[in-house]
């Protein structure tokens, strides 16, 4: 399978902020209508990967290629156009406006309509319950359908590439399963997703491929189930010897 | 009804709610005198939080932190820094442009006598007060080893001296309970062991009793005695680290649940 | 005080609040978006108002022609004075912008000063604004009447704008979350850029009606309307557009009726505003329609 | 400070002591009227720097506080009999209208300006300073507009836009030079003591200062009100010294050439504002040319009257931008600095 080229490819990243150096020399690879996850403790990284793929950060050195295109140093919305979408940690929803405006502001770039009506009512078959509340302002949402929320607003930019930075944040147990699974559903509808996991679990269930992340570093990689297994990941996490 | 009268702390029924979201969901905890526990759970557990609650930042919602019998809940920080609590924040937060040593000497400001008036004409008991709490910043400073980087600007310090330094300056606070918050993280393995030690050591010889939230289970598991496990707001285990270890819900909210 | 006097007075009070309406929205978009005072909006008002004069006195245009390119003017400048001072500030420490923000103000007033000439010039007033309509045995000037049609009308456009439209939605979440709005896309830069053109251009119109209800213009004129229109804002709740509204009609009646009851206090009726100001910061800081802020530890 | 520096900020003030006094001995009226003026700007300055660089809360207020402090000293200091000349139209209230101050207790006169000022600060600095954010500027801002419109509208006190005339002008060389080091001394003390780091830690992380123990409300409103002390003072010199005070003397405009004055010392660099304060007295002389009118040959260049404001308001702005830091950023010029300046001269073997 090594023979196609990468959606996504990140060469030798290294970040530093300010003194810290957060990331030091990042590679990976993300395949079409793959799932992706990098899972790793906190403070491992993960998001700061993320932050760099999308051009809120700048890397020192490193490249980051979307198929043929270097985009390291894009400005962050140029990157959206480019065809990469995230759902930030913490869901980042925009709390004074309303459900709809929302998901609107996720199509900024876009300009087909006809094709945004489908993809909104698209968006509302996957999330039943959003469509409930088209008119509600985002802050007096729960936080399973602010999470919900957020990954429609990601959606709706139609993105080639989904980054999603810990979607089961603050989740009751049984939400988040119901998130896995529409993060699965949405990538069988043909959407590549990179995803950031405390929830080793549930994220390497999911998984076509992972990496595991220890202090900037990626330390080990392997296909998605069989690291639900492996020693590395135990300890990278329980810190156990 | 206090359950525990001889508790230095005692947290009773936390809860914070931010704008319908629930932060922090009836929390109960007692720290004993001496005690040195760990406050640990997954990213957005609320651990934070419940800091910013003892330390006056946030007002709770509901319920009370009891400090060596005394309510704190509508006092403001700097009250409740001078009943004798300090802490350290989770993105350092030290004052850039001061020098190392100007750093510690501003915790002493709260307990000078002579202040402004006295300053200005630089009366010879101003001078003697000034002197002395030099001579104890520096002391402090090379209790914690930063002794020789005093006149640097603390901007300009590693990353590991930065945690150190704002550790020192919340001691210079002469606290009884040290709230520590995720004092190893961004430090490499090496960096993480002598922090350890260096709590241990500083809880010596300040007679600390200290609660740290902190993510590195090595951390946690290496020098606490007693650890709170928080999920969703809520206080999931509590115990001794073998015990949390092996807690099957711990497990699952580290590892998480089968997807 | 009969009646009819109270009713021209509350027009009086209208037509005056509408205007710190107007220039009270530059103020608390700005403020929304960059956490800056821009001391320099009340300038732009100002420059609305000479923009007109000239294009009025000087090329001769038709009263609603001048009006109409002194906004787009002002939209302009407004533009200018963020993208050369402003922006490259942006990451700086607060203070520093705001220190700009006034050297910018003072410079465009002292400019005005050498260029515009520091004596007052007599604005010429159209017709419109000088009739005198009777309405219910009040006689009401063209001013007190139209002024607060107008202003309405334009604040009904804006309100649109930043509810209905894409732009605006962008810029409501800019000042809620700048990065995350990149996220989205969205040109943050852009949307900044045009918040600047749409707070100037209200404060062009504004300038523009202001100098017909009082038509004598001077490079200083946008001193005291500017602070009272920021005191407005804070009385709304700085940062919320319709809160800006409420606060600009507050401050017009009150200075209005304060000097219609108390004839005696009218040399102090801007020294009242200053206490309407210490009284919300000590009682309701966050003004009528603002939000609690809190900052994250 | 060791020793050395004892000895040698000694003979420093001896040295300024002899070059006061050839100057007000043998300078001309117009070189010490600028020297008057330097001086007052220093203490102004200083005191601004005071709330603005080292406790970095914006404040607008200055000339509102001078003024205050110009106004007391006028009405305690000018006699009896030229009271009722200068109110001819509205008497003067009482108790002002029957006192006199003497000669000798000009000094009081001048502490009772800087006590109203301070007590002004008071006013606008308890319902502000309580609240993260800029409210302090607009507020500040409004309150000095309002002392001008107070100025201008409350006749029997301040004789409206006519203002006070013949004032006696006790100001010259000793006591603005004086009063100078005096506040520079007294600021550099509150600067550099535990007050002073409180201050520069509330400017630097106001959350993290309250943690460590200080209240940030007190703190601060305590340092604005020491700000406005100085303010009053520096009125109250400039009021003397050019013996008379309306409205139109302490504008924004006076706030504007202090904001200059930090900016360019150093926002928190008390001996920046030191420094600038007299490049500035000086400057803004040289700068008079520009609007004089010039003739070159058979050219006559006509002068543009207010183009000093105009260079001065662009450079503000050009500084922030490009030069933020100022000549000394939050550093102090202290003997040690001085001596590096040297050695880096000197041939190194």
């Amino acid at each position: 399978m090594n023979a196609e080229q990468p959606l996504l490819m990140i060469d030798n990243l290294h970040v530093y902020y300010g003194g810290i150096h957060a990331l030091k020399g990042i590679s990976l690879e993300v395949y079409k209508n793959k799932i992706v996850s990098l899972i790793g403790a906190n403070g491992a990284g993960k998001s700061t990967t993320l932050r760099t793929i999308s051009g809120l950060v700048r890397s020192r050195t490193g490249n980051i290629k979307l198929k043929d295109n270097l985009i390291g140093d894009l400005p962050a919305h140029r990157i959206v156009e480019m065809g990469i979408a995230m759902v930030p940690e913490g869901r980042k929803i925009f709390p004074n406006l309303t459900v709809m405006e929302n998901l609107i502001l996720g199509c900024y770039i876009r300009k087909d309509m006809v094709q945004i009506k489908k993809d909104m009512d698209w968006i509302f078959s996957i999330f039943p319950r959003l469509k409930e509340r088209t008119w509600q302002k985002g802050g007096t949402l729960s936080g399973g359908e602010q999470q919900m929320l957020a990954v429609g607003r990601a959606l709706m930019s139609r993105p080639q590439l989904l980054m999603m930075d810990e979607p089961s944040l603050g989740l009751a147990p049984l939400l988040v399963k119901e998130i896995f699974q529409i993060i699965k559903k949405i990538n069988q509808e043909g959407t590549t997703i990179l995803l950031i996991e405390q929830n080793a679990r549930a994220a390497l269930e999911i998984s076509d491929f992972a990496y595991v992340m220890e202090t900037g570093k990626i330390n080990t990689s392997g296909e998605g189930k069989s690291l639900l297994f492996d020693e590395k990941v135990r300890k990278a996490y329980l810190g156990e010897d | 009804m206090n359950k525990n009268a001889d508790a230095i702390l005692s947290l009773d029924g936390l809860t914070m709610v931010f704008g319908g979201l629930i932060a922090v969901n009836d929390f109960n905890f007692q720290l004993q005198s001496g005690d040195l526990a760990g406050l640990i759970g997954p990213n957005g557990a609320g651990k934070t939080t419940i800091f910013n609650m003892i330390t006056g930042q946030y007002i709770p919602t509901k319920g009370k932190v009891v400090f060596v019998s005394q309510e704190l809940n509508h006092l403001p920080p700097h009250a409740i820094t001078s009943l004798g609590i300090a802490r350290t924040f989770q993105n350092i937060r030290l004052f850039g442009n001061l020098s190392v040593l100007d750093n510690v000497l501003v915790s002493f400001h709260k307990e000078l006598k002579k202040t402004f008036f006295s300053a200005m004409w630089e009366t010879p008991g101003y001078i003697q007060q000034e002197k002395g709490m030099r001579e104890e910043g520096r002391q402090l400073l090379e209790a914690v080893g930063l002794l020789e980087m005093e006149k640097e600007e603390a901007k300009n310090l590693p990353y590991g001296q930065q945690r150190r330094l704002e550790i020192a300056r919340a001691l210079a606070t002469h606290p009884r309970l040290l709230l520590l918050d995720e004092p190893a993280a961004g430090m490499n393995p090496h960096e993480t062991m002598d922090l350890m030690s260096f709590i241990q050591r500083i809880r010596k010889e300040f007679q600390l009793t200290i609660l740290l939230i902190e993510h590195d289970m090595k951390v946690v598991m290496g020098i606490c005695e007693r650890v709170a496990v928080m999920d969703f707001g809520i206080k999931i285990a509590e115990g001794t680290p073998n015990e949390i270890r092996n807690n099957p819900k711990v497990v699952e909210a580290y590892l998480g649940v089968e997807g | 005080m009969s009646f009819t006097q109270f009713f021209q007075q509350l027009m009086n009070g209208f037509s005056l609040g509408s205007l710190y309406a107007l220039l009270a929205i530059g103020y608390t978009l700005v403020y929304g978006i960059l956490s800056l005072i821009n001391f320099a909006h009340s300038d732009v008002f100002m420059l609305g108002t000479y923009f007109a004069f000239y294009m009025i006195t000087i090329f001769m245009l038709p009263w609603w022609l001048s009006v109409v390119i002194s906004v787009v003017l002002c939209a302009i400048v407004g533009m200018t004075i963020e993208r050369v001072a402003y922006r490259p500030l942006r990451s700086a420490p607060r203070i520093s912008a705001l220190i700009t923000a006034v050297g910018v103000s003072y410079f465009l007033e002292n400019l005005g000063l050498v260029v515009l000439g520091a004596r007052p010039k007599g604005f010429p007033r159209p017709d419109l604004m000088k009739n005198v309509y009777v309405i219910a045995g009040a006689k009401i000037q063209g001013v007190s009447f139209w002024v607060p049609i107008i202003s309405i009308g334009i604040l009904m456009v804006l309100l649109y704008i930043v509810y209905k439209t894409k732009v605006g939605m962008a810029m409501r979440a800019v000042a809620k979350d700048m990065e995350t709005t990149r996220l989205m896309g969205v040109n943050v830069d852009q949307i900044i850029l045009y918040t600047f053109a749409l707070g100037s251009a209200l404060a062009g119109a504004g300038g523009v009606m202001w100098a017909a209800k009082f038509p004598q213009i001077n490079p200083l004129m946008g001193i005291f309307p500017g602070w009272k229109a920021f005191t407005a804002a804070v009385v709304g709740g700085i940062g919320n557009v319709v809160g800006a509204m409420i606060g600009g009609f507050i401050i017009g009646l009150a200075e209005i009726l304060i000097a219609a009851f108390f004839p005696s206090l009218t040399g102090y009726k801007d020294a009242f505003v200053f206490g309407l100001l210490i009284l919300f910061l000590i009682i309701k800081p966050n003004g009528i329609m603002g939000e609690t802020l809190k900052e994250k530890v | 400070m060791g020793k050395r520096d004892y000895i040698l900020t000694a003979i420093l003030f001896v040295i300024l002591l002899f070059g006061l006094w050839l100057a007000q001995n043998y300078l001309n009226a117009y070189m010490i009227r600028i020297l008057n003026t330097a001086f007052i700007y220093v203490i102004a300055a200083v005191a601004y720097n005071l709330i603005n660089g080292i406790a970095g809360q914006f404040s607008l207020g200055p000339n509102g506080f001078m003024a205050l402090g110009g106004y007391t000293v006028a009405l305690l200091m000018l006699p009896v009999y030229q009271k009722i000349q200068v109110y001819f139209l509205t008497p003067l209230i009482w108790p002002f209208s029957v006192i006199t101050f003497p000669s000798y207790l000009f000094i009081l006169s001048l502490f009772l300006g800087g006590l109203i000022a301070a007590g002004g600060a008071f006013l606008i600095g308890f319902p502000t300073l309580r609240l993260r954010g800029d409210y302090l500027a607009i507020a500040s801002f409004g309150f000095s507009e309002i002392i001008f419109v107070l100025a201008n509208n409350f006749i029997p006190l301040t004789n409206g836009a006519l203002g006070i005339k013949g004032i006696p002008q006790y100001t010259n060389l000793w006591w603005t030079g004086g009063l100078a080091f005096l506040t520079v001394f007294l600021i550099r003390n509150l600067v550099n003591s535990s007050f002073g780091r409180a201050l520069k830690a509330i400017r630097e992380d106001e959350i993290a200062a309250q943690t460590m123990g200080i209240n940030p409300f007190r703190t601060k409103l305590l340092a604005f009100a020491i700000s406005g002390f100085f303010a009053g003072v520096a009125g109250g010199l400039f009021v003397t010294l050019i013996s008379t005070v309306s409205p139109t003397l302490f504008t924004f405009a006076m706030t504007f050439n202090l904001l200059i004055i930090i900016v360019l010392g150093g926002l928190g660099s008390i001996t920046g504002s030191v420094v600038t304060a007299f490049i500035f007295a000086f400057l803004q002389e040289i700068l008079r040319e520009v609007e004089a009118t010039h003739t070159i040959g058979s050219f006559t260049i006509p002068g543009i009257p207010g183009m000093r404001m105009v260079v001065f308001s662009a450079l503000l702005v050009v500084l922030m931008i490009f030069y933020r830091r100022g000549l000394f950023g939050t550093k102090e010029l202290s003997w040690d600095l001085v001596f590096r300046l040297f050695k880096k001269k000197e041939p190194q073997e």
